[in-house]
Order: C-alpha cells, then structure tokens, then sequence
C-alpha cells in the first residue's frame, strides 16, 4: 500500500532532484573547464533568458504551432502506422515485397525531399506535419507488426472457434493484445514526431520553435538558443507524458504498466 | 485395418445403444473420412493422425480416450475448423468442412471449444471472458452480463465475475473456458480434456451439468479425457485412439439410459466396460 | 501552394521573395526596410519575405515556379546557368562586393593575405556553396592552388568561433552581420575581408524566364520598391530613421545592439555601391558582369564559353 | 513446400516489379508536370549520374565512413541499450526518476549539441557515431524495457525456484524472451541510427555520403545529389536487412519469424 | 481450531506410521507456522490461506489435495520462495525462510518444482528444457545431456529429446517439466498437479516412478494433486485443505508400507481411506 503510494509520489521527488543535480554539474562544467560563454552558456545566464523567452508571447505561438504539427503528425502516423502494421503483420508476403520500398523511405535523407514537399504541400504547417509523420510512422509500423504477430495462437484459436469476423479479431484480441506494442512504438514515435517537426521547421518557414532555434542560433545569442531548447525539451517531455498516460489508461492489465507488485507478493 | 473393426463395431454398437433421447438415432452430424494430419518440422515428420473413419450422429456424445501425444487434441483442432487435415475429409451435416487448407466457416455455425489450455483473455474479467462469444454474435449488454452471471454460477465461480484472470487458480481459469464454451448453447460442442484441472467433487458436479446442457439442447458434443470412468459415464460411444500414428483402435457403445444419475457407475456392466477399456488401452504400452 | 503568387503582369497584388537567408539578418536590410518603411505597398505590391534553407532550395523553389524572385550570389547563378542551362535571368544588382568574411583569432593564426591560407582549414556552413568558392578565389586570384586549403563544415553556431581559439580552424566563413557579432563578443576575433581578392561575388536579384515575361509588372513593382528602400537608406546618413523603421517591425540580435546594426548596415550600404556613391543602385554593368565571369572561368569554378551578356536584363528597374 | 519456396522467391520477383514501377511513376510525373531538373531530375540522368558516381572510387571511400560511423554507432546503442533497458525494465523506480532525463535527451535538437560534440570529439567520425547510437539508443532501449516487463511471470517462476543467479536469468530467460522486441528495436534503431550519421556529416566534417549530399546539393548537381540518395537508401537497406537476417538467425522460434505458417496446417 | 484437530492427528499418526525408510521420524525438514495469506486487488482481498500449521519430516511424502481455488497452488509457492506468506513463518531445517517479503535463498537448494503449468522455454529443445537445472548449476555438457535423454526416456519421451514444446501436445509438455524438476535430483520436490494432463496409464506409471525416485533420493515431496486415489497412494500423509479461506481441515496419516505396489490399491484399507477423504472433500461444499 505505501509503498506503491511512494512509487506513485517518486517522480516527483526525484525528477526536481535530478534536475538539480544536473544544473548543478552543467555549471560545474562550464565553470571547471571555462567554456566559452558561446559554446555552453551557464545554466543561471541560461534561466535568465529562459524567463525572457517565456514572458514573450510570441514564442507561445512559436510552442503552439510547433505542438500543433507534432501532434497531427504524430497522429497521421499512429492510424497510418496501425493500419499498414496489422496488414503488413497479417499479410507476410506483402510485407516482403513492400519492406525493401518502407525502409528505403526512412533512410532517404528528407533534406532532399524539402523542395518536393514545398511544391506540393507550400511553405506552411503541412510539410512540417507530413515531416514528423514520415519519422514517427516506422517504429509504430513496425512495433505493431511485432504485435499482431506475437498475439497468442491460443488466444487466436479461440477467436476463429467463435467464427469471429477479422474485425472482431481485431478489436477484441489483436489490438488488445497489441497494445503494449503499440504504446512502445508510440512513444518512440512521439519522440521522432517531434524530432520530424523540429527538422522540417530548420529547413523551411518562419514559424514553431525550431524555427527558433534556427534563429537564435544565427543571432549568435547562445543563451536564448538554450532556452528554447529546454522549451522543446520540455514539450517533447509533455507530449512523451501524455502518451505514456494514455498507455497507462488504455492497457491497465499489461506487466509493463501493473509492474511486479505481484511478483513478490 | 484397425480402422476396418473399428468402424465395424461403431456400427453394430450404434445401432443398439439408447443414444440420444431426442430424435433417437438422427442424421450424421459429423462425418470423418479416412482423416490422417502429418506435422513437418525441420528435423522430423510426425503421423499425428492416420485412417480416422468416424460418424457421430446429431445430438450424440462421444467421449475421446487415448494416451498422451495420440493425436485427441490434433483431431479436435481439425474438427473445429483449426486445422486442415493432411488427407481426408471432414463432413458436418454433410457439407465439407475443409477445402484443401481452407476452412469453410459457414459449416461450423453455433460450435463451442473447450481448449485443453484455458486461453482467457487477460483484458476482460470473468464475466466479460464468459460473454465474448455472446458479444460476438451481437447480444446486448443486459443480456449478455445476465447469461455470464448465471454461466458463473453453474461453473462455481459466482462472486468472482469481475475478478481478472490473473487473479484465478488454475482451475478456475479451465471452468471459466467452460463457461465461455456453453454461453451460446452451442449445438456441436467440442472439449478437450475441460475438467482436466479440477477436483473430484467439482468434476462430477460438472459431468452432471455437461450431460443435462447437452441433453437439453440437443447438443452433440465430442469430449476428450484421460479418465475412462468420465468417459464412460458421459458417452454415448467411447473412442479409443491408438498412439503413433493415431487410429481408432475401438469405438466402443455404453449402453445405459440418460440421463445417467452418479449411481450407474456403481453398477456391474459400467465397471466392467471401464475396465475393459482400460486393459484395451494398457496394451497400447508397447506401441 | 497557398504562398503562391497571384496577379498577372498588370502589377497590385501579392508576391513572394524568396530568401535563401534568414530574416533575422541585415544582409536583408533592403528587403526588410521596403516592407517595414511600406515601400513596397506604395507601388502596390503586398511582398512576403519567405525564407528557404540555403541557395539551392531558394533556386529549386524559384525554377518550380511558387515565387517570382529571390536574390543569389553570382557565382551560384553562373553555376545553375552554364553547369545545367537553368533559365535564370539577373534583373538587379544590388551588392557590388562580396558579403561575406573570414573571421579568424588574432592570437592563433591572423588571417591578413591570401597566403595565411595555405595549409590551413577553414570552416564554410557547407562545402560546394558560395562561401566554399570564395575562400577558391582568394586563394585563386593570388595564384594559389585552392586545395592547399582545407574545408570542414561548420554549423554557424555561437560556438563555431570556440574552434578557431582552439586551433581547429584558422577562420571560418560569415557573413558580414555575424562577422560583426564575432567581433563585438570577442576581442581575440580579427575579420579577414575578402573583397579584396574578389570580384565575382555581388549578389544578384534571380526570376525565371516564364517570370520575367509573365510577372513584368510585379517585378517591376518589385524593383522599385526596393530602389526606395535602399535609397532612402543611403540618404539617411545616422541610419538612425532606418534602424527605428525596421525595429517597428522586426526584432533580432543585430538589429537590436545599435553599435552592431549601424556597423553592418554602413558596410552592407558601401557594397551597394561599390564604394562609389554616385552609380545608380541595382543596375548591372556588363563589364564587370562579363568580368566576375571571367574570373570564375578562370578559376575553374565554372565552365567557360558562357555568354553572360544575355544572362541579365536591366530594362525592369526604375528609369528615374 | 511449394507454397513456402515461392514465399522466399517472391521478393526477388517483387522488389525489381516495384522498383521498375517506381521508376516509371517518377517519370511520368517528371514529365507531366514539367519539372525542373534542378528539383526532381528525371531517372534516366540520375541512373546516368549513379553510373559516374559509382565508378568514382572517391564515392566508396565515403561510402565506407558512413558505414562505419553507422555501425559503430548502431552498436554502441545496441550494448548500451539493452543493458539501459533491461535494469529499467527491472528496476521501476529507477526508470520513473530517469525516464524525464533520458526523453529529454532524445527531443533535445541535436544541432544545437554539434558544436559541443565537435569541441568533445573533433571533427572526425566520433561525433557522428556518437549522433547516430543516440538517436538508435532510444527505440532499442524502450523495446528491451517492454521486453523483459513481458516476460512471462511462470516462466520467471522457474527460474527463481531453481535460485538462478541474475545472470542466469538474464541469459536463459530473459534474453531469449526479450529478443524479439530487441530486435524489432534494432530495425528501427538500425535506421536511426543511419539517419543520425547523415545528420551529423550534413552538420559537420568532410567525410561521408551526408556530406556528398550536401555537396552535390550546394554545387547545384540534382542528378549527382539523387543518385547520392539512391547510394545511401541502398546502404540503408543492406544495413537493414542484415539486421533483419540476424532476427532470423536469432529467435527462429518466434512466431515473427517462423511465421504463421502452422497456423493453418 | 480446524488447524488444532489437524495437528493433532498429525502428530499422534506420525508416531505410528510407516514413514519413510531411512530415518525413519527423521528431523523437521519444513515447518509451517500459522501461514496466512491475503490477495490485494482493486476490487478485493481475497483471504487465499489461513492458520496453516504444518510440521513435515525429512523424506517425508505430502499429498495436498483440496477442491479447486482453496489455496494449494498458493501455499506451494509460498514454500518455493516464490510468494511471501501474509502471517506466519515457514521454517526450512529450522531456518527462516521469509524475512517479511524477502526470500533468503540459501535455505532453498536443491529445489524441484513441478508447476500447474509447465511454463517450458520455446527456445529450448525438450532436452535443453529437461537439462536447464543442471546447466545452471555448471554440470558438463555431455553430462547434462546424458541424464536429459534418462529422463525424456523415464517420462515416456525418448524421441522427442530434440523437438521444442510447441511440437508438443500438453501432456508431454507436462512430462517435459516433471523430467526438468527431477533432473537435479531433488532434496526437495514440490508438484504441484503434475499428473493432471495424463492418461490413466502414463499417470500410473509416473506414480510408481515418483515413489521410487522419492525413497531412493529420500527427498521430501510435497505433492498437490485432485486424484484422492493418488494422493493415498503416494503420500505419507494426505493434508485436506478447505476453500475460503484456505485450512487445514485433517491430516490423515496413510500407514501402508513402502514401497507400495500398484495392487495396494485393491486393499480393503486402502478404499475406505479414500471413500472417507472423498466424504471429508464432498461437505466442503456448503462452504
Ligand atoms: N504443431 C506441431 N508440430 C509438430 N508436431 C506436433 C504438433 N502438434 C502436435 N504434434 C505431435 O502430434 C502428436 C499428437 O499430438 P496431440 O496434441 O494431438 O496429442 P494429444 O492426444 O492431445 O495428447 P495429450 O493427451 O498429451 O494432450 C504428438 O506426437 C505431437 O508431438
Ligand atoms: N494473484 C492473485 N491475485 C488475487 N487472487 C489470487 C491470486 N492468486 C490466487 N488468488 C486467489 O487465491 C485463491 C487460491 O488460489 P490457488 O491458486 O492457490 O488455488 P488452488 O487450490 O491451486 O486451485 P486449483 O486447484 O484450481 O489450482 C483463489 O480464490 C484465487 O482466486
Ligand atoms: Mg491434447
Ligand atoms: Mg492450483
């Protein structure tokens, strides 16, 4: 009982004491080895600007247009990703012969794909989210993949004994049981989402925290630059959170979310 | 050519027996034809199965008995539409079952399977594992949660519906896959070794609410156990397989009336067909 | 795309410069003051300044037809038009001498001639583009094999300037803005002016063929606004109106530190004319046009045979 | 048998089918719409232009750091993954205080982080290798911690009743059952990990087929660049596809391997 | 007081029973105090055992048998290290083995279990599977692999040394972990249902293996099992367990001598242990 009530209040505890700790080290560093104020500035120099940065309200139209792309990306690649992951799982020899095609896609350097996606989709939102789609989808493709196809054959037994329709195969067993699968995928995917937006934002527009980024890093101002980074961070932290919330709402009965308390009694 | 005397006492002894009670000795219901199903693995070739002629009629039940690894469960899996056989054919009321590899699901309609593993699904609890099938065919919610709740009870786990199955022993885990397999009043109800897991006491209350089930709803149900005692008292026929490669070495009548109160088994005809089976299947050592 | 310019050639309407840079840089004063001071709306145009992830995108998205017009460095457009026969018209000149510089430790290694170069790296935002030539045409022009220099891409990052105080790099390349930030942020850091050395490094306002038969009038529209701009710059000897014009629409480091915007956009003004306040803005001459050709050709940097007099095309700039 | 030899003969039908399908899209749409050479060229000149740059022994050499960067990075975030994520598979506590440092890690924008690398490591591979194992790390470390939470509980029973060391269950249990997710998280890792060292040579360094990227791009050579793009997809697929033959090697008893092929007789 | 009456048959039928052939009344080998233990869910506590007191003599023979969901599988595990008892102390030779929730390991060695499941490892053929304990331990490979084909051959599975479980059917599985569990050659042997996937003659003949393995390696066993006829035949005590929560209702001593023949079975004795166990196991019904 308290001890699962004190894991539950951990985080809490430990999150603010580490980011101490790291603080801490970072102006260790910094101090110890005299680095230049323009390679690594101070983390107090660093939280001044941070503050500046926060007070802005145009950065939180910078934070909401970058949210807004990661997450609708995020998104496109999570139905996307599902979708092709059952068929590919169920279908294997059309995974063989689209896997070459899927792989080749992920490795091809997307700086060479700006241009295209310019003249399809313009300057705005659209390259960005169509960016972090294309980086989240593969881990959730291929986690759900792994999934649909580590599903129990006895658990499938029982579903086409019950002369279940594939859909009810797959709402009732397949996508249960690839749940934690699919949350796996999801939080790498979330991560990537965002690593997608932040890339698409360098390469192209004037808007979303990359951009800014992009900007401060040109203006030379390092501590601005730091401080958005520990923005992104910070959001990249949020949306990772709301997944891993959604996991914990969606698959209660998975070893990975009710943990090893039954384990040792 | 066990086979051959196989078939030739199912015969002779179908016609005697007092089998069913409702439409007496009724239209075949399921019809295996020279069924034989080789495994392939990378370093070996098994004859799981081997010859297999068999005819259950409508509303029969036909208890299954042979060693361990003779091929029982191989069979079930082939008759509930799992498992294509590697030669033969499978007829249920005289349709097809199997098409070379594939499964003709519209032959298997209203089945309920009863895995020698209980196979629940750690995401519902006890009542929503009992009600999967009926949720399946579309019932509603009220209806479904009642028929669980009553399903429950009967199997001896009423108070338990809402717990997990991770939260079940073992035999409680088998008696829900039970529950699940009769939540539809299935017609052609196929169980492998089902009360394998459980006690005595709760296993003869269990015999005598499979053999009221079965009758009441006219079910024909094919039933493998490893105890001959249970499959003389449930069975209209008892079949013998013979291991490596699985045959039918006997299908033997039982002749007493049902429904049959525990009591038959103390009588002088009962103990000597359980006996004889048992000698029967003793010899199958040296194989 | 929805940024894709409307209007015809009858002028009054929208359109797209697209800018190989960020915005967030004085190499765009005159950009940024035509649409902060209205220069642009009074001849009727609604510009928006669009920027693209380095020359080639800026030239791909141009030669794919969303937007009219961006400015590239000569020796890029020299490039796309004798190395593939790209259909790129120059219709202005606006900086006569090179906007970049090399920015070097005075305590290392001082950067004072093109002979400082040799056997030593030099780092360049990216290999292949503008910047890569020119450290080419220092070396060049002094008669000194460009290999004898070493390139290592960089990211123009605040640290960049931390390799060259360690010994890494000798300089690296920026531009005239950043060069200027370098300066101010530390007293170690000395500005190697290329100018010198080289020519053919003026940038140049690009639009396509089809452009510049089917957008005359926007482009037209276009040029003007920005001859105000920059004239009304050249007049405002303290820059102090146009430093107030631009703060009231943008906001960034070098615009900010007034020491630093009124050094760059004093040097930025000298290249627009070359240092000769008399010659018109925006007007290309041939001569030194065919010239910079010539001094690329000779350097190896772009195939010769070229005719560049049909390269460019003055007849869209204002005749006041 | 049939069914299985055309089943393994059926990529080497289908790849090529798809490929040549491919090109043909490419160029109709080159050709439809009239685009530039300079944003999309045509397939015959970018083939035209592989040819050349493939005879150019120069391409090998760079093709070569690529490989080895990736490799080396890929496999740092292979070791240090698994370990990660098995002691925070095991180790709940541990893995809710860390997990904030280590998403934070991963959204941070590296660009930001090159110049500190290059300060660290130089402008040789290290910095690169270091790019792409963190960008791998994350995927294969989430899926060894979903791994060794999924294993299952009887199984670990049997271990604990024979007093197995730590060890032992790692190497006999949990190892083997958590296989199948590393290996999933090695196939997206694998790609990180190749999209990480592009990143990093596009960011710094002369060395590497990212660095050819940006070359052929600023010197203006769509062709040259396109058939660059061609090369890394294509060592991106080998480097893929070894890691998907080592699964076959490694767990042929998974279903995801062996496949469903007994599913159905 | 359920448990007192227990102990007090325990104890005047361990002076007089046969018992095991060497040492006869040897030292306590595991002492149960007052074990107790409780289930936490969300939805309830489940009271799973209760005041077991149990005192069990080296190379002694326990059957535990008691009616599906009353705690066996549950005080097994508590015995194996493997679940911490909620009250109460289990001493192995006078050592504790719970310190609250931790384990001491040390006082476990020489460990056989048996589970309900046979929890096997796809990725090991049946003679890895069988040989695991030995290879944990460090024995040889040769070594190893020698006694694994003994074994496979002892459990009726010579032939499928190199088949991996999902060849398997389930009662040869099952055969695969009783092989695993002996192969180490046991101090102590705890089983939990392990002949509950077999034929009758598989099952008879593993009993009369069981018992020759137990008296030839003096192990203590610990055996759960529904089959009361097996339960007597094996043990020398049967331990009767009743349902919710989980107590020691009667030890019954069992004092025919060892080793027992199959025809035991037939004494007149022998029977009416049986029939009074079944009657004890039938009021726990109400309950
Ligand atoms: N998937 C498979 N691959 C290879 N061999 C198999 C497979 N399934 C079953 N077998 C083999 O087929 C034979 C029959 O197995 P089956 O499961 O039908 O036996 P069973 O009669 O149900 O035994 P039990 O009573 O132990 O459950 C066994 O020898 C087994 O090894
Ligand atoms: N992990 C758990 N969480 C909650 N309740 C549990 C858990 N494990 C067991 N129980 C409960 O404890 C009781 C005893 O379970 P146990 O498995 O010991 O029974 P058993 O005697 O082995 O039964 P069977 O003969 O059916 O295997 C049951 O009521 C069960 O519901
Ligand atoms: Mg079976
Ligand atoms: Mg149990």
């Amino acid at each position: 009982m308290s001890r699962e009530r004190s894991r539950k209040l951990l985080p809490w505890v430990s999150t603010p004491l580490i980011l101490v700790v790291f603080f801490a080290l970072w102006e260790l560093f910094v101090r110890v080895y005299d680095v230049s104020e323009l390679v690594l500035p101070g983390p107090a120099t660093v939280l001044e600007s941070l503050v500046q940065v926060v007070t802005d309200p145009a950065t939180w139209d910078h934070a909401r247009v970058t949210a807004t792309e990661t997450i609708a990306g995020f998104l496109i690649a999570l139905v996307s990703g599902v979708a092709v992951g059952v068929v590919l799982g169920k279908v294997p020899w059309l995974e063989l012969s689209l896997r070459p095609m899927i792989v080749a896609s992920q490795v091809v350097p997307k700086v060479a794909l700006i241009p295209l996606f310019v003249i399809w989709f313009g300057f705005g939102m659209t390259s960005k989210v169509i960016m972090a789609a294309m980086l989240a989808f593969f881990p959730i493709m291929l986690n759900v993949q792994l999934g649909v196809r580590s599903v129990d054959p006895g658990q499938r037994e029982v579903m086409r004994s019950l002369n279940s329709t594939r859909w009810q195969t797959f709402t009732h067993l397949e996508l249960k049981s690839t749940m934690p699968y699919v949350f796996a995928g999801m939080e790498v995917g979330i991560v990537l989402a965002i690593i997608g937006t932040i890339v698409g934002e360098y390469l192209g527009g004037n808007e979303g925290l990359g951009y800014l980024v992009v900007r401060t890093l040109n203006e030379l101002n390092a501590p601005a630059l730091f401080a958005t980074i520990i923005l992104l961070s910070v959001l990249g932290l949020l949306l990772y959170f709301v997944v891993n919330g959604l996991k914990r709402f969606f698959i209660p009965w998975h070893e990975s979310v009710y943990g090893q308390q039954d384990a040792n009694g | 050519m066990a086979a051959d005397s196989a078939e030739m006492v199912e015969r002779t002894a179908g016609a005697r027996q007092a089998g069913p009670p409702e439409g007496a000795s009724g239209p075949a219901k399921l019809e295996l034809i020279g069924i034989g199903k080789e495994f392939h693995t990378k370093r070996a070739h098994t004859q799981a199965l081997s010859g297999i002629d068999l005819t259950i009629r409508d509303g029969e039940f036909v208890s299954v008995i042979g060693r361990s690894g003779c091929g029982k469960t191989t069979l079930l899996r082939m008759l509930a539409g799992l498992l294509s056989p590697s030669t033969g054919q499978i007829l249920i009321e005289g349709r097809s079952l199997w098409n070379g590899a594939r499964v003709d699901t519209s032959v298997v309609s209203q089945l309920g399977v009863v895995f020698q593993e209980a196979n629940l699904f750690p995401w519902y609890s006890v009542a929503e594992n009992i009600a999967l099938p009926l949720r399946l065919r579309g019932d509603g919610k009220a209806e479904r949660l009642a028929r669980a709740y009553e399903l429950a009870e009967l199997v001896g786990l009423g108070g338990f519906e809402r717990s997990y199955p991770r939260e079940l022993s073992g035999g409680m885990r088998q008696r829900v896959a039970i529950a699940r397999a009769l939540s539809i009043r299935p017609k052609l109800l196929l169980m492998d070794e089902p009360f394998g897991a459980l006690d005595a006491l709760t296993r003869e209350r269990m015999n005598l609410e499979l053999q009221r089930i079965a009758l009441a709803t006219a079910a024909t149900v094919v039933f493998i156990t490893h105890d001959i005692t249970e499959a003389v008292f449930l069975g209209d026929r008892v079949v013998h397989l013979t291991p490596r490669p699985g045959r039918i070495r006997q299908v033997k009548a039982i002749e007493f009336d049902r429904p049959r109160g525990i009591d038959v088994q103390t009588e002088p005809g009962f103990g000597a067909i359980v006996r004889d089976l048992r000698h029967a299947l003793d010899e199958d050592e040296g194989r | 795309g929805s940024d894709a310019p409307g209007g015809g050639s009858g002028g009054g309407g929208k359109m797209t410069f697209l800018s190989p840079i960020p915005l967030e840089t004085l190499s765009l004063a005159p950009e940024l003051l035509a649409v902060a001071g209205g220069h642009f709306n009074k001849h009727g145009l609604d510009v928006t300044l669009q920027p693209t992830k380095g020359t080639p995108q800026a030239m791909q998205t141009l030669l794919s037809g969303i937007a009219p017009i961006t400015r590239l460095g000569q020796i890029d457009v020299m490039t796309a038009i004798t190395g593939t026969g790209q259909p790129l018209v120059n219709i202005a000149t606006p900086f006569r001498t090179s906007a970049v510089r090399f920015v070097y430790s005075k305590k290392n290694h001082p950067l004072e001639k093109p002979e400082d170069l040799v056997g030593q790296t030099m780092g360049v935002p990216s290999e292949g583009g503008t910047s890569d030539k020119v450290v080419s045409l220092v070396l060049a022009g002094a008669g000194l094999d460009p290999k004898q220099t070493k390139r290592q891409v960089v990211g123009l990052t605040p640290g960049t300037f931390n390799l060259v105080q360690q010994g890494r790099l000798a300089g690296y390349v920026v531009s005239i803005d950043t060069a200027n930030i370098v300066t101010s942020q530390n007293p170690d850091a000395g500005v190697f002016d290329p100018t010198r050395y080289v020519k053919s490094d003026t940038q140049v306002y690009v639009t396509t063929k089809d452009a510049l038969k089917q957008q005359a009038g926007d482009l037209r529209a276009f040029l003007a606004g920005l001859h105000d701009a920059m004239s009304a710059m050249v007049a405002d000897q303290t820059l102090d109106e146009t430093i107030k014009q631009l703060r009231g629409r943008y906001s960034f480091g070098t615009l900010d530190d007034d020491a630093i915007a009124k050094a760059s956009l004093t040097m930025l003004r000298e290249s627009w004319t070359g240092g000769d306040p008399s010659k018109p803005l925006l007007v290309t001459e041939e001569a030194a046009w065919s010239g910079s050709y010539k001094e690329l050709t000779d350097a190896g940097l772009v195939k010769a045979g070229g005719s560049p007099a049909t390269w460019f095309d003055n007849s869209l700039l204002p005749t006041s």
